[in-house]
């Protein structure tokens, strides 16, 4: 009952790139290189949301779509260890997310009390990402030889505030920004939410591990099609975009903003 | 920095809502037909395996409701994911309006089995004593004591359950299904975009609401007493104002 | 043809149990019309309901035309049932139906065709009176009216067995009758036995040939019809045609009871008792009739000054019983014993 | 005390309009006991619905003690509605409660300690026949049983009004004598109307002081029990008390229905008659009784060579009247007329 | 790097999964509380505004239908986001086990609403008349003509509706609630730790069963005509076994 052939092998056919349907930049990001980028390279792209990020990659691999540029390496391989008949591979890095430490009462890090109350998100991959911030701000120290895609409040050395957790889903997180001390989340969450950036209190760049990845279904690497949609992904163009583009300027940074 | 043009424009919004709607209605449209076809054979069967019923077997009836209970155990996610390669085998893709219908209707069914059942307990024992009497067999007391006397009641529970399925296919928009509820999601909830949020409740609270008006006239036209009652008032103001 | 053996229905369990019907025997011939009579909560309707194994008897065996019911497999069962019509105490009609169609059910499920449905459950409403009534849903019938769908219901497949409890009790007079009527004649035209519950003794009067008495689940008297009514030792025959309250004799007369026990009673009894007494008698209740042609029926009568024993051989000697009727037996002191 | 003044129900609408009660007037005074029969589908259970307005007339009034019950507040009918016991034809009991918490029903709307109530419904049942059912639920009683829970709840709030629906239609004739008892009880006790609904001719000449026929919607005769009787001209006294088939004649006689018409019949009547024209007479059926003390009845007689003017005058001088009996209309033939 | 490290180790399981269900059964119970008691009167209501009903008033019927298929129309995570200031101002947060009560109730309080609407549908009218005759109040009528005799028909409502109320406690769970759904969903599901995925089934799927066990209990032994039969049975074979 499987589909006999997939898009990805068939020339001239629409090469579709799915996101988290949430994320209004990179469906922004998609739909310029399928109108900018694509027609250069002899491709057509399509974007398509997806909410669910299991169904995005079991797609992937199985060649329903050619690609995603929703995750970052450490997330990719906690997926292709939880899914063994997965074959995705990272293509290309094309952007970074805006991530950082926000608050609704305080306009510094410092000032966050004693017993505060800090939320992550409530996957691992941000989860950890949020724990690498906390770190960065030195409201907390990882143990030795934590490696920053995979931390968990396990990994948590030191907690001189006594920071309690709580788990959130990206949405639910700004909303309840009113009700916590200190929350690690995505830019784009917040400033949908109406939130203002100067809520922001604190965003260092983040290291490469959390680059955005174009990430292709392995079994077609080789294809023309998806060597095109690789070569499209790594264009200057896009960096150009990233960088200048109202749409997506301070959600998706270009690949080497600091 | 514009947050403004993340939103979606006024007047794109019917394009992207009437589309969505349609979906909803195919998708549980298709649900609700398998539900209704597989849920009732189900419902009375576990009721007549039940202490009392056509063919009491306590065994058969504690390990059906079970499975009926683990179709009803499962968040809608979880569900959706662990059926995926039986979704693949039956579709052919797991993605879709098509894959999304396979997990909405094991979910359906198992919620409707449960209406089914709790309906056919209302209908008086003594009607299926009458059908015995008159030399039914199972299958005849089942259609015709059974189902048809609780009708009005079994039509009530598919209005829920119709209602319910709207929902479930909000989430079902997670694997690319689409829909009314998935808009509203993805672009009210996740996009923090109130438009296209308050057009999307307008259209799902209309939708809704006329589920429910189909789903009470249909309980009023299948209960005689209900019926007849309805009807007079209502040609009597005819009466009325011709005069 | 029905055919009980010891059967026995216990409701219940442990300290609650109820013994409802008790180790009965008893049968119905092919054509018969087998009354049952008895107090409220007797065991009647339990009866009924055990003879089409509606409720599984306890112990003991039911017998329908020569088929002993509880050995049957569901199918078989299926098929005996259906020449078992059954009218239900309650009527028992379905709710979404109209008159017509309760009436077509039984055809429906034996997959009779739609025009012969129709035409029979056209003739069975007609017979039942309710022509008028077919598309009428059963609450916007009478009592009466719900009765009698049910009544053209049983009959619908024309069945050799026909077990009626309490068909006729939601009925006037005239529509009793006619559906007595009808009863007769499709036992004289199909050879249709029917167990006939009831209440009523006018009714059982008009239409069975026996009757049995039943009370706590034990049958305690039971005849034929007309063998009852003459045998004044016996209280189902009182209870079918009870005294009623009559007139008090003059002073100076006795009163005597009685009653019809042969078919040879002459129609001057009154004035040939007053004649071989040498003395008058006056009549001050009556209640005389024909039962299946047979002459039944007693009066309340008074004598002047005739010698007891004088009067009961010259009444026996017309065919009649006589017994001294003291006064605290009348019936209105009866109705009080009752209620005491 | 009950009136009615123009009583009209019209179910249905347009061409299906049907008209069930037909400007019905008539009223029930305390302490009086009006029976209402007639024909299945006649209109008697929505005449009793229409009374305490649980269905509400389609035009004229209902008079409760005085009351215009359609002008009541809601709040005020209710309270009426706690005068009114009412009797339903269907027995309408509450499944989930048992027979003596159905009993009780009334008493807890009313807001009955607890205490007053549990002894109420024990008196009540008992009354009914039922100590040793209370704990019993609806579907472990009995037909009967259950009809006698829903009389023993009319009766909780000791109301001034009954309206009783067929009450002794499901009963035998014990328990109808012992419920027609309780209600006389009552009625002499508490001045108690009781609109008693039934089909039961014998209930009826038992427990009515008045009665009145319903055909149609519209009361066709209505008339004081004895009196009804005493006139050879009433359908509806025939009715209550029907005759019976009876034997034939010889054949040289004539047979002659002869009923009661005055208080005044001497009790050797027959003698007297055969006496005063000089021929035999004989008794060919009867069915003589008395009710509330009035001796009533009729008899086929035959008489051989009589004068038919003669015989008439004879008879009217001894009180009763007298007309020839034409074969063909004899109680066999009516039945066959019915069912035709 | 080691993926290892993200999974919960077996032994761990048992103290990351029972304060979830603990969560769960609490979240559940408060909010079902809350649900039968506004959902039973609110049914009602809506059932005797409705032609044929008590206080017929079709105006106000259509109006109070229409708020409870608002309650019914929203997907779940936009009703939680729509009434955020109202639950805040309820609760005083947004987030954990308080805040999820506030729109968890209104979610199931629709729901039942539309429950016992259909349950009371099922009542025969005659009772209502013999209330009336008896000289009942409205109130009264309710308790003991509708509700009463339509409660084996609304615990089996209820049985349902709880067991919708576990699943909607696992969408809660995104605005920490936690509980076991939640738990399923976020180390089940996101993390793909299979053992989590497993173990958060196997106590849902019992927790649903177990309600609808007790349901199903609960609903013979409201029914007179059920519960008589089946006892019988069972102490005849204790009768037996002493033999
Ligand atoms: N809702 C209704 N719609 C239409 N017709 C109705 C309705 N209710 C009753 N009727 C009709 O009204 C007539 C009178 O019914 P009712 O129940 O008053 O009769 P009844 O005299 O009590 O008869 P019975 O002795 O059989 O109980 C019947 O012909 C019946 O079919
Ligand atoms: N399920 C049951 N559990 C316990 N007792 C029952 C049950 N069903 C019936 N009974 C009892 O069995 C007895 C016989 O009932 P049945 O209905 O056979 O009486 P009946 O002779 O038909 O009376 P009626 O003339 O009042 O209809 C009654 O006393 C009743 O209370
Ligand atoms: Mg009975
Ligand atoms: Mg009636």
């Amino acid at each position: 009952l499987n589909p006999p052939t997939s898009a990805n092998a068939t020339e001239g056919a629409t090469l579709v790139v799915a996101t988290a349907e949430g994320n209004a930049a990179e469906q922004a990001l998609v739909n310029f290189v399928a109108e900018e980028v694509a027609p250069k390279y002899g491709i057509s792209v399509e974007f398509k949301g997806l909410a669910d990020s299991n169904t995005i990659n079991r797609a992937v691999s199985e060649g329903e779509i050619a690609g995603t540029v929703y995750q970052h390496k450490l997330w990719l391989s906690q997926v292709l260890e939880a899914n063994p008949d997965f074959k995705e591979t990272a293509a290309v890095p094309v952007f970074r997310w805006g991530f950082g430490l926000w608050s609704d009462k305080y306009t510094s890090v410092d000032q966050i009390p004693d017993g505060g109350t800090v939320s992550l998100y409530s996957d691992p991959a941000n989860e950890a990402q949020g724990l690498w911030l906390l770190k960065e701000a030195g409201l907390i120290t990882l143990k030795d030889g934590t490696t920053p895609g995979t931390a968990t409040q396990d990994d948590i050395a030191t907690n001189p505030k006594n920071l309690k957790f709580t788990l959130l889903d990206f949405a639910a997180q700004s909303r309840a920004l009113p009700d916590l001390d200190l929350a690690a989340g995505y830019t784009e969450y917040y400033l949908a939410a109406n939130i203002p950036i100067e809520q922001q209190i604190f965003a260092p760049a983040a290291p490469d591990d959390f680059a955005g990845q174009l990430t292709i279904g392995s079994d077609f690497a080789d294809t023309e099609n998806i060597k095109n949609l690789v070569a499209a992904f790594a264009d200057p163009a896009v960096q150009e975009f990233l960088a200048t583009d109202p749409t997506v300027k301070g959600i998706l940074l270009p690949i080497d903003a600091k | 920095m514009s947050i403004r043009s993340l939103n979606v424009p006024i007047d794109q919004i019917p394009a992207l809502v009437f589309p969505a709607l349609l979906d909803t209605l195919i998708m549980v449209g298709i649900v609700m037909l398998i539900v209704v076809l597989v849920g009732i054979p189900l419902g009375a069967l576990v009721h007549n395996l039940a202490p009392g019923g056509l063919f009491e077997n306590p065994p058969l009836h504690t390990t059906l409701s079970w499975i009926v209970s683990i179709g009803r155990s499962l968040p809608f996610l979880i569900l959706m994911a662990s059926i995926v390669p039986f979704t693949r085998f039956i579709t052919g893709t797991n993605i879709g309006i098509a894959a999304a219908v396979v997990p909405m209707a094991i979910a359906g069914i198992a919620f409707f089995t449960r209406i089914v059942e709790n309906s056919l307990r209302g209908v008086p024992p003594t009607l299926v004593r009458v059908a015995k009497a008159s030399g039914a067999s199972p299958l005849q007391i089942i259609r015709t004591a059974q189902l048809s006397e609780a009708l009005p009641s079994i039509i009530g529970g598919l209005t829920i359950n119709t209602i319910a399925m709207i929902e479930y296919s909000a989430i079902a928009g997670t694997i690319g299904a689409g829909g009314i509820g998935y808009v509203a999601v993805t672009y009210g909830y996740q996009r923090f975009d109130n438009t296209v949020m308050l057009a999307t409740i307008v259209i799902l609270v209309a939708t809704v609401a006329s589920v429910q008006l189909i789903g009470d006239r249909l309980v009023r036209l299948t209960t005689p007493h209900a019926r007849t009652q309805a009807r007079a008032p209502r040609v009597r103001r005819r009466e009325t104002s011709l005069v | 043809m029905i055919s009980l053996e010891q059967l026995t229905k216990v409701y219940g369990h442990g300290d609650a149990q109820t013994v409802v019907l008790d180790r009965l025997d008893f049968s119905v011939d092919a054509g018969e019309i087998f009354a049952v009579v008895g107090p409220s909560g007797a065991g009647k309707s339990t009866l009924a309901q055990c003879v089409n194994l509606l409720e599984r008897p306890t112990s003991g065996s039911v017998l329908v035309n020569g088929e002993n019911l509880s050995q049957l497999s569901e199918k078989a069962l299926r098929v005996a049932r259906r020449r078992i019509g059954t009218i239900f105490q309650s009527d028992g009609l379905y709710s979404r139906r109209t008159a017509a169609a309760n009436v077509a059910l039984p055809l429906e499920y034996l997959g009779v065709t739609a025009a012969e449905t129709r035409a029979r459950t056209a003739e069975l409403l007609d017979r039942v009176g309710l022509s008028n009534k077919a598309g009428h849903y059963p609450h916007q019938l009478s009592g009466g009216q719900r009765q009698r769908v049910g009544i053209a219901r049983a009959l619908a497949l024309r069945p050799s067995v026909l077990l009626s409890d309490e068909a006729t009790s939601g009925l006037d007079p005239d529509s009793t009758r006619s559906i007595v009527a009808l009863l007769k004649e499709l036992r004289d035209d199909l050879g249709l036995s029917i167990l006939f519950i009831t209440h009523e003794m006018d009714t059982v009067l008009q239409v069975a040939d026996s009757v049995a008495r039943l009370d706590h689940g034990r049958i305690v008297e039971s005849g034929r019809i007309v063998e009852l009514l003459r045998d004044p030792a016996s209280g189902l025959g009182r209870a079918l045609r009870p005294a009623r309250s009559h007139e008090s004799a003059a002073a100076d007369a006795t009163e005597w009871f009685v009653s019809y026990t042969s078919a040879a009673v002459p129609t001057d009894w009154l004035s040939r008792l007053a004649d071989q007494l040498g003395t008058t008698v006056s009549l001050l209740g009556a209640s005389i009739e024909t039962v299946d042609g047979a002459t039944v029926g007693h009066a309340s009568i008074g004598v002047t000054g005739a010698d007891r024993e004088h009067l009961i051989a010259v009444a026996h000697s017309l065919g009649l019983d006589a017994r001294p009727e003291p006064a605290g037996e009348s019936a209105p002191a009866e109705i009080l014993e009752q209620v005491a």
